[in-house]
């Protein structure tokens, strides 16, 4: 297979399997007790220069309480997925926790706007920037997870976003068409948010899976933030509803509410309010600046931060917000 | 006096263009806001697909995210990215709906960056996304923006997401999927599509007011004319209140 | 990409994906009403010469009922996709439906022995036979799935599997890994059986999904037979456990028991006694010949079939087989 | 006289290979019997995966089809043949146990067909299911057989699986994955693996009543001696009667 046509993006990670079968052959894949504090779990799986994943999408299953300890924990010079990455990154870029980023989507709330912080981060000159597309970034932890060095995909070509990225064009030789192959991505750690997991990390959710089963498994180390434990029994009596097996896992966290100020289908809606404090803060560094030091640093862990913001009272009205958009899932008169 | 708004008309003319029965994939905002329309008016059985997941949901209300729970809401599936991606690579797709900070005469969009050097960009801008995934694999590719000049550009500052390329048959060389390209812009002021041999973009409809002059004022390239150059009909009275009431009742995009 | 070794099988399908494109651009799509009768979801959409796939594993979750109603109609000339089949396989070979395959496991139904049947068809030379391995051939589906012409697979390598396959060998331009690119499938159609569908075609099962979701991503036409169409409501109110959304499908068949005599998990065990059976019938040509006249020709659809069988009694005591294995299914204690 | 048969001995013998906390992926009859022993003594954390998705099961009773419901009963997960041989590529399943009609002396097998041409065989198995899979990816190849010189032949009549290749580093060079590759074979006369260098298969323990030359005999190669030939142990009382009670209680494969 020769490239046509090579990208000048840099590759940050080593897509090679057979690098990262020895890794996997060594991994523990016992099926022990993996619960432990939030704290713990970011202490001693995701490391100063490493790369680190984000699960979920946007602002909706995103582990923020996890983002928050990372940043508190004082992370630096890491590699960082930004895979539709918004809330997510501006806590991570308020950080300046990575340094390299393969970026999709990043910088931008969605509807809600831009994030200063991630912006001027960007523009700084302090992070390497390697462009893809969602697909892209999809493929290459699928082909990690498959355990092959590359996908091939029919996009990016003809762009500028193909020649920043580090994928390689090639023509398939059963058809001739023109392919990008983009390389398997394996990150050091990843974090995912669920709805529910036993104490060996099996683990499930609800709705829109995004690219997590992949990321679960293409990732070296993974720490699963939870909403709550659940009993092993529940798991094994229906194991069809089961996306990440135990044997993946590292880490089990419970941590309620843990995608605030985030959603989480089914259980809350985002915080709206607290998503455009946190762009208006953005405004002015000084501003910004005191801001992090009260919601982050101020906080002990995730408890302190959802009792900053109304705590039971306000996760009520957050439930009722998501509830009443699914109302049918209660009345089946609808 | 008009009795509608450049948003309003831009989000109708564009919910027009999408057939009954057929496949979009959208993001939020306006897109959103015509398929929701066109679903509501001429096209209940246009199917919706968000990029994080979602397949065929009951939209009740606009999407923040194009991953949040109405996104999926009733939905037949709420999948993969992989999943729709896939249906867009497989040829399901037939329409995709973007915006950009820039277009050229092309149709190619940039929503990456502006500035001359990708190491230290004047203005960052989110990057692709699904944009790219979506021009490339969809079948039809339509674009809803301002007509603006800073917007439509001679030449873009970095192309995140494919239109016609060079023009000419230089996206069919490329690799992209045969069959495949931009297929209408649409602004406030007119629609247009692109001339099948040079593929370069041009006029074909004009909204109530506006004169081609008015949109080549807007434009920062040479726009062609079509042989005909047809009338937008301005916004019917129920398309207009369906899109007020029932779309987007709290304004976000139509601002009332 | 050039290929540095080629195999010498034949490539029964087209791998390249922007024809395939083509067909899926003018497949209906709508959601619509695609209830049928199986004799009439056969005739429609299963056409001699064509190359057809089944779905399921072995005598698990696998459309029996559709098998024999392709035998009685005397579909010829099909391709087929040997992809882990056993009572499936004997049962197309039986009605010689097919003349050429793409093998994987065949012949075999696993640990109770071996079809004569199947056996002779493929050693008659009447059949052309393509090699490939379990996951070659879920990895052709998959790629076909995500319309790109061919999947990278680090198996086959080195053995006579690849030299009768029609993969191609080639080197990683990032890794210098040599691989094994297996090419894109797309079967012109594929019958599917699920436990629950409505009458768009939105289908879900329980258990092992094996390769199914691929192979429904991936067919050109796809018919669903399912235990019991259930509303379109129960499909919506949680869309996170469809498996196969209705855009995928052609038409959907109410078939009780249409895995019959193999299980459905949950539902029904196999019935061992009657595989034997088929086994034992297989052993003299003529026997052979009689019991198909009376077991397929004879019956006018399924039920006719499960009556010829014991009925309600026979299908109760394969449900408590199957239930009585997961009573944990039903009990907390045990 | 001998208070165990053939079929229990190569069990025990297998099972004992199974190290506690460790991954297998297996099929059906022997090789499940033996991952069910292993658990009921001193391996209870063994991890077994069934290649049409079934991973870590609980295994109340042997499975007929390595995708009946058995294969999932209470498991962590029922997942797709694709979760299954991905976890084997990506290099996280240890051991694997495999069957076939012949074997080289490299631990090439072939389950595909007997005679010279592939379009007409003289004699027609199921092909390789998952086993080249199996083989290629997981780290350790284990074969459990009958020691019949039917079976042990000098040249295999189609490689339906990888062994050592050719012998020597031609394996590796073949692109298969680095350090993989045939580790055991257990027979109901002895137990082999392959010197290092030539990767000829070699005696390395002998059970209960056989010599060296009893093997040999039943093998159509030459085999290699390990320097120190060990006696396997003689089934335990303890393995014997949980093969018997709890593993295979109906005698299907051990036949009482």
């Amino acid at each position: 297979m020769k490239a046509i046509d090579q990208s000048h993006g840099k590759l940050f990670m080593d897509p090679d399997p057979d690098h990262a079968r020895k890794f996997f052959r060594k991994k523990n894949r016992k099926k022990m007790n993996k619960v432990m504090d939030l704290g713990q779990a970011i202490e001693t799986f995701v490391l100063d220069g490493e790369y680190l994943a984000i699960g979920g999408f946007g602002s909706n299953r995103t582990p923020i309480a996890a983002c928050h300890e990372i940043v508190r924990q004082g992370r630096k010079g890491m590699g960082f997925l930004g895979h539709t990455s918004t809330h997510d990154m501006q806590v991570l870029s308020a950080g300046e926790v990575y340094d390299r980023i393969d970026i999709s989507y990043g910088v931008g709330l969605e509807a809600r706007g831009l994030s200063r912080c991630s912006r001027a981060y960007l523009e700084s000159g302090k992070v390497m920037v390697t462009e893809w597309t969602n697909y892209a970034l999809t493929a290459r932890l699928k082909a990690a997870s498959m355990g092959i060095p590359f996908m091939p995909a029919r996009t990016m070509l003809g762009t500028d976003t193909f020649k920043k990225s580090a994928a390689i064009q090639a023509i398939c030789p059963f058809t001739n068409t023109t392919l990008a192959l983009v390389p398997a991505l394996y990150p050091d750690v990843a974090v995912i948010h669920v709805h529910e997991a036993d104490i060996y990390g099996n683990a499930r959710f609800k709705g829109i899976a995004v690219a997590d089963i992949e990321l679960a498994h293409a990732s070296k180390r993974l720490i699963i933030t939870t909403e709550r434990l659940i009993r092993h029994d529940e798991i094994s009596r229906d194991p069809s509803m089961t996306q990440i097996p135990f044997l993946l896992v590292d880490a089990v966290c419970e941590v309620p509410y843990g995608a605030y100020p985030g959603g989480m289908p089914g259980e809350y809606f985002s915080d709206e309010d607290h998503l455009t404090d946190w762009l208006d803060a953005e405004k002015n560094d000084e501003t910004f600046n005191a801001f992090i030091k009260k919601e982050i640093f101020g906080c002990r862990n995730h408890e302190d931060y959802l009792n900053l913001h109304g705590g039971r009272e306000r996760m009520a009205a957050l439930r009722a917000e998501e509830c009443l958009l699914h109302k049918e899932f209660y009345r089946e008169d609808v | 006096m008009k009795t509608y708004n450049h948003m309003e008309m831009m989000i109708i003319a564009a919910a027009r263009e999408l057939e009954n029965g057929s496949t979009a994939a959208v993001g939020t905002g306006a897109p959103c806001a015509a398929a929701m329309l066109a679903q509501k008016t001429h096209a209940p059985d246009l199917i919706i697909l968000f990029e994080a997941g979602g397949i065929s949901p009951r939209l009740v209300d606009m999407p923040i995210s194009v991953g949040d729970s109405r996104t999926f809401h009733q939905a037949s599936k709420a999948g993969t990215m992989g999943d729709v991606m896939d249906a867009c690579a497989r040829g399901t797709v037939d329409y995709t709906f973007l915006g950009g900070a820039q277009i050229d005469r092309y149709g190619n969009l940039n929503s990456t960056m502006i500035g001359r050097d990708h190491k230290k960009p004047k203005v960052r801008f989110p990057g692709s996304g699904g944009a790219n995934d979506f021009a490339s694999l969809c079948w039809r590719t339509m674009v809803m923006t301002v007509q603006d000049k800073r917007r439509f550009v001679e030449k873009l500052d970095f192309i995140t997401t494919p239109g016609w390329l060079d023009g000419g048959n230089s996206r069919e060389q490329s690799g992209l999927p045969r069959g495949t390209g931009p297929y209408r812009i649409i602004t406030h002021m007119a629609v247009m599509d692109f001339e099948p041999v040079s593929k370069r973009m041009r006029v074909i409809s004009l909204h109530p007011g506006y004169s081609f002059d008015d949109v080549q004022e807007e434009c920062g390239f040479e726009l062609l004319r079509s042989e005909i150059i047809l009338d937008t009909p301005k916004p019917g009275v129920s398309e207009l209140e369906i899109l007020r009431k029932e779309v987007d009742p709290r304004g976000y995009l139509i601002g009332r």
